[in-house]
């Protein structure tokens, strides 16, 4: 597509940002993967990604402790870009539209419509699930250890809740591919004014209207009106 | 054991008392359960615990250590009283009938004749009423006063069951309930096996104990039954076998005795050994003693050994007293009158009481040479091992040698069970590193001395330079030409009523091949038939049972002349017909005596003929009037061990004389080793672990993991007034010193209610020591008394005095 | 259904041509499953029929060697099992005898003579010849210095009660008689075994 | 002979594996079963060492802890234990009931349930369940299966053991090490009808002796196992040290392992099928044109300007 007046678009997802959402994401592709070889019997194929499947088995529990430290980092930063606003809620009703694509007919949103802060809540509250029952069931320096009941309902809790996260991952990849546009945010961090006008209209108001940064809210700690006020100078 | 282990599947009741044949032999144990499982036999354990044993039994009881010539005395006596005894089977094969002489009586328990300075009884009056050709009389009514039935039955009419109750510690009820149900093998066609071992063994009134269990079972008819007898399952591989053989100061091959020092005429010990029938044509197998003497000195002297020179009899080493056994051997070493000792696989640091005392012999010892496959605990007893043998060796100047032997995998020969079977093992590998078998060892020895003499000459060499030793090869005696040495051949030919039975320098047969005129050469008359003509008989495999009652005469060999059960012509009636159809060993077809085993009888000989079955004994007879066999007397009576819980004897609470065994041996020295109740106020009682054997297996890994650390075994009761938990270490403590051990808390034990007060008894497990791979302990010895049985000297393993306390 | 579904996952995160190896991965082949029965330890071992050294039931036992007696071949018991063929024991063992196997191969089996002085603290390796020669002169000395031909009464006694002897109770009936030969004819009377203990 | 039971025909479980095992083979295969006598055992232990001494196991020399108990539990070196506890029955009589404890041989194994790796946990034709060390991933799955708390890791290499019941003996022919072994023929050996005929005979003479409630244990909960009890209690297996008196896998690792597994992947699938098939019908949200509006193409400029002179 050709962006013949626009260099570079507007800046989505700062560099750090982006870092981190990979790391996790990578994290929780091999989390994913090796979890499920030790799952489901025809997953166990996966193992041989890992060196086998003892190894599989020890590296497991160490992505995800790697995984978790980093989702923290993440989930503070994505944290108010993330709360539910009354227009969520407009636009979540509307799911029927957004899947057939009548994106016209919906409502404005922010920088995250309502899907994309499910997904971070369901994040949000999956990953500590995994990492406690996780732990509980690492070999060899946690689980034996443990009572033999906390086991077994660590083993089925932490089955189910990957489930859920694994869904929500496929989902999020899925939209990712599906709304062109958006794949270039989380690699190059800029998307078109187009797009941003497009997708999230009130997001881009405030950008045009130089009330904040396109990545503000991919910056910890960002003053609500430092950009204001930086925009103040001759 | 009179009968075997097999055999005792043909059981109906099943005693185990003074042991614990589950825990100590727990394959032989198998025959209890075949008993219940095939015959719905009933298993009565009767212990001091609840043990390992009492945990697959129908019926228990707890006693205290020490008393059970109380309980079966007063058996005895409710046997008789109830009329609950196989009167045809006293009548015709025991000594009920014979009267006993005039002048012997008992008397506030002592017999006739007490010196108490000697601590020994004259037992001159303690013997039967003979008459003129020197046979007993006899009343067969069993009416005479003085008969030995009314004697007997008189001496234990004072065991009442209250009595049993105030000595034993058992409630009358049960009591009574099992006196109830031993008696119903009185019955023919029922029989009860008795299994005992060093429970009955180990007390300063060991002996007596036995006796009484034996006295019980001709009372009920069960000796010489399938599935009767009195059963010493006996500790050791081959102790049966070293005992048979006479490793005991006292003893030549065959039960044969060594001459005491007064003997000092051939032909008065021959007389004195030489047992004439004491009834009309009885058998009274030791007639023939001369012929085993002359044999066994022909096998040790060949040649020089001639009738000119009494067959060397002066050569042999002759006792001025009863015994020197290790505990009088310990004593003078303690005086520091030895000079040196040789322990062939014998750990006695660990093995005899009052560690201290064995302790400091062996420190006064000038050498000391250890042969034992196992770097053992008397092996180095001169090395501190910290508190648990805290020695000081620069102040010991023993020089001790260990000669590494190999163990039963690297070497032929046989051993004898405790079913007297003689089965043959074949060497398996070699030796490790420089390991040599004790018969290389032994040879090397002695072959050095032989030079020594030659060379040197020296005291009184002859019987050194004289020894015989046709072995191939003279520095290794090869298992085979001993074994045929034992079994004994012809020197010449032997004739039997004018025909040649066997030609010179074949192997005899069997003991009736053996003559006193120096034509055979035999070195154990009891083995004679162990190899013969037709071969390695101890090697034989051939398991079948024809008759299905348990007796497999194809296996191996068993003494005397493969008799499997003894006395097992008791097993039939007078008339030769067996008492118990299902229960046929052997009877008479009308010419001979035939069946499953091989008659411990004169096997043409018809029941008219009226010979007894006890073919050994001068009368015949089982013997309830035990004459001067014993030390302590004719009838057995029961005496508090040596340290008792309570303060005198229940049954002569006025004779301090008869509080204690009259004629156990104590030696001066240790008078004041002894404590007492006010001291040491619980009962406490030594014994084995089925993980363990004595002190072999703390080497052992496999055990040391299933058995890892030493424990004391202390009752719920007591433990709770001293405060002590299960796990926790504690102290327990004799008059002879103390070893820590954790503190197993049990409901097995439990305080008994003796003469008016509460004993507590503890049990302390002999195993583990300081070397090996277990957890290292203190010796249990460590605590026990220096105290021989009157007759055996058998230390008093199973009843002393301790104190607990809590670590 | 599932599987194929998963490889287009594999495809989606890039892991493509993942689904080949990982179907290869899980085909098992048949000797993997066969792996999970342990060798059998008991196959070519030279077997010797024995009796247990331990308690007096005098159970019967098979010894399995490695080895075959070949001269260069060290032999050596690595397992031992009841004789099935054993009356009495019909082919069990109890704990002790179940265990023998750390009795013959215990780190505590003396392997050569040793010897340890007076007042010093420590064993001294030394040859047969020495210890025996050196133990023969002890004996000697002591017989020849102690030996009574005569007790206080006068009696002809002809006894050495300076040494004493205690025998193995687990030694063979040969060695048993030996021994009883060989001290008799020293005057030995102090002379025991394990029949008390 | 029993040896030709072994292969891998007469497999006919595996753990971590949807595939059926060939199981035509296994019609006239016995199926092998050692039953505990617990009313004749005398807790001698020779088992436990015949196990440790065939399957050349050597566990660490423990401690005492105040009972007879030694190991004090089940070890990846310990395959077997016996377990003393001192019973006061009704009567108020003391019974010292000894129990051999070791792995149960399940019809229905919880630990092959949960095991996720191929083949590290077998089940014979013949009954006996199996691990295969080789196999084992050490992620201790079986551990949280097994309702009999059989299974240890290992330290030393992270992997679980238990009994095999000699499968390298059965294999020969040969019966295990710990049967062989039992001096008083507590444990015996044979085909599960022979074992059960023999337990009813038992159980016969036990309620001859008084023992009301004696009773053969080879609990339904687990489709019956290879490895049978006679109780003289059988209504309270509990106080044989804890024998638990209905085992069953539990419903937690039931859940696990069980509908969920198909159900979630199943998801899982269609999740991902329904992405592509919504992308082929619906087609993606494609980028949207620019806007022509000069005024704004320049605050974009100034935008793209003032985001420039941000950047450090």
């Amino acid at each position: 597509m050709s962006h013949s007046n626009v260099r570079k678009g507007i800046l989505r997802y700062g560099p750090w940002a982006r870092a981190n959402h990979w790391l996790v994401a990578i994290c929780f592709v091999l989390l994913s993967l090796s979890g499920l070889a030790l799952f489901y019997p025809a997953f166990f194929g996966l193992t041989a990604l890992f060196g086998g499947p003892e190894p599989t088995r020890i590296v497991h529990p160490y992505i995800g402790v790697f995984m978790s430290l980093f989702f923290v980092i993440q989930a503070v930063r994505f944290f108010r870009a993330n709360l539910f606003r009354r227009h969520d809620i407009q636009w979540a009703r509307q799911i029927g539209d957004v899947l057939s694509n009548r994106d016209e007919r919906l409502p404005p949103v922010g920088q995250n419509n309502a899907g994309q802060k499910l997904v971070y809540w369901i994040f949000l509250a999956t990953v500590p699930v995994l990492l406690v029952t996780g732990v509980v069931l690492w070999r060899p320096w946690v689980a034996s250890e443990m009572p033999i009941w906390a086991l077994r309902w660590a083993a089925l809790i932490h089955a189910v809740t990957a489930f859920v996260a694994i869904l929500t991952l496929i989902i999020h990849v899925y939209s990712a591919i599906w709304v062109k546009g958006s794949i270039r945010a989380m690699t190059q961090g800029r998307v078109s004014p187009a797009w941003a006008r497009h997708h999230h209209p009130l997001w881009y108001e405030e950008v045009m209207r130089g009330e904040k940064r396109g990545d503000e809210s991919a910056l910890p700690h960002s003053e609500p009106d430092s950009a204001a006020t930086q925009r103040n100078r001759p | 054991m009179t009968n075997s282990w097999v055999d005792i599947r043909n059981a109906n009741i099943v005693l185990s008392m003074g042991g614990n044949s589950a825990e100590a032999h727990p394959v032989g144990f198998r025959w209890v359960m075949q008993a219940k499982e095939r015959s719905d036999a009933i298993l009565i354990s009767i212990d001091p615990r609840y043990n390992r044993t009492t945990a697959v039994a129908d019926y228990h009881a707890w006693i205290r250590t020490g008393t059970d010539i109380a309980f079966l005395g007063g058996l005895i006596s409710y046997l008789i009283e109830s009329d609950r005894y196989n009167r045809e089977y006293v009548e015709a094969y025991t000594d009920a009938a014979h009267l006993v002489r005039e002048g012997f009586e008992f008397h506030d328990g002592l017999f006739t004749g007490y010196d108490e300075a000697r601590h020994q009884y004259d037992k001159a009056t303690w013997n039967f009423d003979l008459d003129e050709q020197g046979f007993a009389r006899r009343d067969e009514t069993l009416q005479h006063p003085r008969c030995v039935f009314q004697l007997m039955r008189r001496h234990y009419s004072r065991y009442s069951v209250e009595m049993v109750e105030r000595i034993c510690g058992m409630p009358q009820a049960k009591v009574l309930q099992l006196w109830d149900l031993l008696a119903q093998s009185a019955a023919p066609d029922k029989t009860m096996t008795i299994l005992y071992a060093l429970g009955w063994t180990q007390h300063s009134v060991g002996a007596q104990m036995i006796r009484t269990g034996a006295m019980v079972q001709l009372l009920l008819g069960n000796m010489g039954m399938p599935g009767g007898g009195v059963n010493a399952l006996r500790g050791h591989s081959n102790i049966q076998g070293l005992t048979d053989i006479g490793l005991l100061s006292n003893l030549l091959t065959g039960y044969m005795t060594l001459p005491a020092a007064g003997a000092q005429d051939y032909r008065g010990y021959i007389q004195e050994k030489v047992r004439q029938p004491l009834l009309p044509n009885q058998v009274s197998y030791w007639k023939y003693y001369e012929r085993f003497f002359v044999s066994t000195m022909k096998a040790f002297y060949g040649d020089a050994a001639t009738v000119e020179n009494d067959w060397c009899y002066h050569w042999l080493p002759k006792l001025s007293e009863p015994l020197y056994d290790v505990l009088y051997a310990v004593n003078d070493m303690t005086k520091g009158t030895m000079t040196g000792a040789i322990c062939q696989g014998f750990n006695i640091l660990a093995a005899f009481p009052n560690k201290a005392k064995v302790l400091d012999g062996l420190s006064k010892l000038r050498y000391l040479v250890i042969m034992d496959p196992l770097a053992n605990e008397t092996g180095e007893f001169w090395k501190n091992h910290g508190e648990f043998n805290d020695v000081d060796p620069s102040q010991i100047q023993t020089t001790v040698f260990r000669l590494p032997t190999s163990c039963f995998a690297e070497d032929d020969g046989s051993i004898t069970n405790s079913s007297r079977w003689l089965q043959w093992h074949h060497r398996a590998v070699p030796p490790p590193g420089e390991a040599k078998t004790d018969n290389a060892i032994l040879a090397g020895l002695f072959q050095r001395l032989q030079k020594l003499y030659q060379e040197e000459g020296g005291a009184f060499p002859e019987p050194i330079l004289n020894l015989t030793w046709e072995y191939s090869d003279p520095a290794h005696p090869a298992a085979a030409e001993l074994a045929q040495e034992y079994n004994g051949r012809a020197l010449a030919d032997i004739e039997d009523q004018g025909r040649i039975i066997r030609r010179k320098g074949e192997l005899l047969n069997d003991f009736g091949d053996l003559r006193a005129d120096g034509s055979t050469s035999c070195g154990c008359w009891i083995y004679s038939g162990a190899w013969t003509e037709q071969g390695n008989m101890m090697d034989r495999r051939d398991n079948s049972d024809p008759y299905d009652i348990g007796v497999t005469l194809g296996w191996a060999w068993a003494w005397p002349l493969n008799r499997r059960i003894l006395y097992n012509r008791a097993s039939a009636r007078p008339d030769g017909t067996p008492w118990d159809p299902n229960r046929a060993l052997i009877w008479w077809s009308g010419e001979r005596w035939v069946g499953a085993d091989v008659p411990d009888y004169p096997i043409a000989a018809a029941p008219e003929e009226d010979i007894k079955p006890f073919i050994l004994s001068e009368s015949g007879t089982g013997h309830f009037f035990a004459s001067e066999w014993l030390g302590e007397g004719p009838f057995p009576e029961h005496y508090e061990p040596l340290e008792s819980p309570i303060p005198n004897n229940p049954l002569h609470p006025q004779n301090p004389l008869a509080y204690h065994n009259p004629v156990a041996r104590v030696f001066a020295e240790d008078r004041d080793t002894f404590g007492t109740f006010e001291e040491f106020p619980y009962a406490a009682t030594t014994y084995r672990l089925t993980e363990h054997f004595h002190y072999w297996t703390t080497h052992v890994l496999l055990n040391a993991i299933v058995q890892p650390e030493k424990f004391v075994e202390i009752g719920e009761v007591l433990a709770g007034e001293l405060g002590i938990a299960a796990g926790e270490k504690v102290r327990v403590r004799s008059k002879r010193g103390h070893i820590d051990a954790v503190a197993v808390v049990t409901k097995r034990l439990r305080p008994l209610q003796v003469d008016g007060r509460t004993v507590h008894q503890v049990g302390i497990p002999i195993h583990w020591g300081f070397t090996g791979v277990a957890k290292k302990a203190h010796l249990t010895n460590t605590l026990t008394p220096f105290v021989g049985d009157g007759n055996t000297q058998t230390p008093e393993f199973k009843s002393f005095l301790v104190n607990v306390e809590k670590l | 259904m599932s599987v194929r579904v998963s490889r287009r996952q594999f495809l989606k995160f890039g892991a493509a041509g993942l689904g080949a190896s990982s179907m290869a991965m899980m085909g098992f082949a048949p000797d993997q499953a066969l792996a999970s029965v342990r060798h059998f330890k008991l196959s070519g071992a030279k077997v010797s029929r024995n009796i247990c050294t331990y308690c007096s039931v005098g159970c019967g036992m098979l010894l399995y060697a490695r080895g075959d007696g070949a001269i260069n071949s060290h032999d050596h018991i690595f397992h031992v099992e009841g004789d099935p063929d054993h009356p009495v024991s019909r082919g069990s063992l109890c704990p002790r005898g179940a265990g023998v196997l750390d009795f013959i191969r215990s780190d505590s089996r003396v392997r050569y003579p040793q010897v340890r002085e007076p007042g010093t603290d420590e064993w001294k390796r030394i040859s047969w010849d020495d210890a025996l020669e050196r133990i023969v002169r002890m004996m000697k000395d002591d017989r020849d210095r102690n030996f009574e031909t005569h007790d206080e009464e006068g009696h002809l006694v002809n006894r050495w009660m300076t040494t004493a002897m205690v025998a193995a109770s687990a030694c063979t009936n040969e060695t048993a008689y030996l021994t009883q030969k060989i001290t008799r004819a020293l005057g030995i009377l102090k002379l025991d075994n394990q029949a008390r203990v | 002979m029993r040896g030709d039971q072994i292969n891998l025909q007469n497999i006919i479980a595996r753990s971590a594996t949807n595939e059926p095992s060939p199981q035509i083979r296994s019609g006239g295969v016995e199926q092998v079963t050692k039953l505990i006598d617990v009313s004749v055992c005398i807790g001698c232990k020779a088992c436990q060492v015949a196990c440790m001494e065939w399957n050349d196991l050597r566990d660490e020399v423990g401690e005492c802890d105040g009972t007879y108990n030694a190991p004090q539990d089940l070890t990846p070196s310990s395959f077997e234990v016996m377990r003393f506890s001192e019973y006061e029955n009704e009567e108020g009589d003391l019974e010292w009931l000894i129990r051999k404890d070791n792995c149960m041989h399940c019809a229905e194994p919880g630990c092959l349930k949960a095991c996720p790796s191929p083949g590290a946990i077998v089940q014979y034709a013949n009954g006996i369940v199996d691990f295969n060390s080789e196999h084992c991933i050490g992620c201790g799955y079986c551990v949280a299966g097994c309702p009999f708390d059989i299974p240890r890791i290992s330290k030393k290499d992270n992997k679980a053991y238990k009994c095999t019941l000699c499968s390298d003996r059965v294999y020969h022919g040969l019966e295990p090490a710990c049967v062989k072994s039992c001096p008083t023929g507590s444990i015996q050996f044979g085909t599960k009808e022979q074992m059960l005929d023999y337990g009813a005979h038992r159980v016969g003479k036990l309620k001859e002796r008084g023992f009301d409630n004696a009773g053969i244990y080879d609990p339904a909960g687990v489709g019956g196992t290879h490895v049978v009890y006679v109780l003289q209690h059988a209504d309270k297996p509990e106080i044989y040290s804890g024998l638990p008196k209905d085992p069953h896998i539990s419903p937690t690792v039931e859940l696990w392992k069980g509908v969920t597994k198909p159900l979630m992947s199943a998801v899982l699938g269609v999740s991902v099928l329904a992405g592509f098939f919504h992308y082929m019908t619906k087609g993606p949200k494609e980028e949207p044109e620019d806007d022509p509006d000069p005024d704004q193409a320049a605050a974009e400029r100034e935008q793209d300007r003032h985001d420039e002179e941000r950047r450090p």
